[in-house]
């Protein structure tokens, strides 16, 4: 659709649930995955909660829609940035997220791990390395 | 016992329909009266019935009128906030010259005076927000 | 009178759950629910504010833990978990209800 | 309207402008004011930002609505507690709010300040001592 | 230069669409050319021709219907996030089986891949939300 | 690359001007807008955040703090005011915008 091929990062900020945004924002990540961009998710401050292992909304009356973060390695979205510290300051360690993974064409389908936990400072550098970021 | 509900926010973008939704249900089931569901801000927003949200997903707008078929519920939506959101009813689109309504049946537009009535006549008002 | 204080939000993102504990008065009761419940996981700087409020006693939503993940493990010590009928308890049995939406 | 007196607290705890509760809370005192019930106004938080004086909207064409504190005295809306921490944290002093008064009927019309600056701990035996309290 | 906009909130409950709306003007002013702007979460709210604010307040929709005619913006109201909160043109009508419609003709519905669009086309996408 | 980042939340009630303090790097800008205004406020635990951040150049949208009542005497020292057209001018200035909503 487009000849630019540009860097974008979606910056998740906000636990899943109490708003839609998580969830609206991961529906442009999926309609995003159609154009032939570099795509990358950063995970910070409550954004962490959206990736937690073991969402169960059976008794909430609204949609589970964190099984979709696991279809993401399908759609060639494969670099989950998860921040460091705002795991930390949740009690939170990466034995708490879902276990997202990707199959490296590159490398006979060999299974990859999508996360990669990184400092604050770390994740400061890849914002700045973006084209473009969006906010929800 | 009597309560009422406020919720200030619309449906889907914050829990706070859905949370309401829940406590309200809650409430009659225990045999406790509703007096008024007071919907105010952005919450004017769930009285719309133009809302076609995903098959998969729970329909915030129709629950809240089956609630109200079952319950006989009174569920006022504030006209100064539906005016400022475009929300209408028939009277209010006669007065402000609109070509359309979007009202869902179950709710009623009305005045601010409701929310307050509400508050003098129950024994509780539980707020829901953002 | 004894009240009921709700939040709503997370502890992490904004200010009224130390709001709600900076005015929650000895006999009352707070119910942390939607992205509230946050506030009520062990080993974080929320559970200190939690343990050290006298006697203030704490509920959780057990259907916004569950959505979230939260393992009723993982909860600090002494918060108990209601579900919406156990709200409407504690909504109809304290004297009122204060929302630090 | 009804035979019950009972006393309402409105709680404000927003910033003006940013979000509509503040304007839209007014308006509910407003109209609550011809219900003959007690009423209090609680600025506690960011809602003391609320009556700080000198806003001026010329510049941003949206509408000014601090105005419409002034006129709660005549509406026998007179008791405005604001929380002494909350200014402080924010570099305020009760010299920085609107100067709201109201004329005491059974004092011969003599003028008093509706405002209060109180601490958290008496603010949260006022909102202890209410019926309702309304939060937006 | 080329820009995008997003806007995340309805109008008047935030003043997101208020900071949007005096930046693209800005803009447009300056010289540089909006690509598009796109209405997303509540933003969808700022669609409706149905609104009727207080009348010493702004009319936010007519608004950004005026800058449109003015400069021939690119509005558009995200489909899924419309049919969510009850935003609604004749095509929707029809697919979704609704009595009425409640958009302002200078905006139109269309899906999010129009948001991808708009970030790669232009040099800037600027958000404004909650 | 330079960023601009924009932050329209009260530090007071939002972690956005925490979190956006937290990320931003020398050469960068940050303008405070709508609530976001606040946290210029000279006086306040804000102020040490301003100033402290090294190489990063800081604006404050005039219109938002005059709707507010913020005397231009009041803002922390360093903190230009800019009007609309001075915000287009920053995100077209910098490589990219960084909303912290």
């Amino acid at each position: 659709m487009s000849e630019q091929i540009k860097k974008f990062l979606y910056l998740n900020r906000r636990a899943p649930y109490g708003t839609i945004y998580a969830w609206e924002s991961l529906e442009v990540v999926l309609i995003g995955a159609a154009f032939d961009q570099k795509v990358s998710l950063a995970f910070v401050d409550d954004g962490v909660f959206e990736i937690v292992k073991g969402q169960d909304t059976s008794e909430s009356g609204f949609k589970n829609f964190s099984p979709t973060y696991a279809a993401l390695g399908d759609y060639d979205v494969n670099q989950l940035f998860v921040e460091k510290e705002s795991l930390e300051e949740r009690g939170l360690s990466i034995d708490d997220l879902m276990h997202l993974t990707w199959e490296d064409e590159d490398e006979d389908w060999a299974e990859k791990d999508s996360i990669r936990v990184v400092s604050r400072s770390e994740l400061s550098e890849i914002m700045a390395d973006q084209d473009v970021v969006f906010s929800f | 016992m009597k309560l009422s509900i406020q919720i200030n926010e619309g449906p889907y973008q914050h829990q706070a329909s859905d949370s309401a939704y829940m406590f309200t249900k809650a409430a009659l089931e225990k045999g406790h009266e509703i007096f008024r569901v007071f919907f105010y801000h952005d919450g004017v927003g769930n009285g719309t019935r133009l809302t076609t949200p995903p098959q998969d997903d729970r329909n915030i707008v129709n629950r809240w009128a089956d609630l109200a078929d079952e319950y006989k519920l009174d569920m006022v939506v504030c006209v100064a906030a539906a005016q400022r959101r475009g929300i209408v009813d028939e009277g209010e689109a006669e007065r402000n010259k609109k070509d359309a309504t979007n009202i869902q049946p179950q709710f009623r537009i009305s005045g601010l005076g409701q929310l307050i009535e509400a508050a003098v006549q129950s024994e509780r008002l539980v707020v829901f927000g953002d | 009178m004894s009240e009921l204080h709700t939040v709503n939000k997370s502890p992490f993102e904004k200010n009224s759950f130390d709001s709600c504990m900076g005015h929650v008065l000895d006999g009352s009761a707070v119910l942390l629910y939607e992205d509230g419940v946050y506030a009520a996981i062990k080993g974080t700087a929320m559970e200190g504010k939690v343990t050290s409020a006298q006697g203030v006693k704490f509920y959780v939503l057990g259907p916004d833990i569950k959505a979230r993940g939260i393992d009723a493990a993982r909860l600090t010590d002494g918060i108990e978990i209601v579900d919406y009928a156990g709200f409407v308890d504690l909504a109809t049995e304290h004297d009122k209800v204060v929302a630090w939406v």
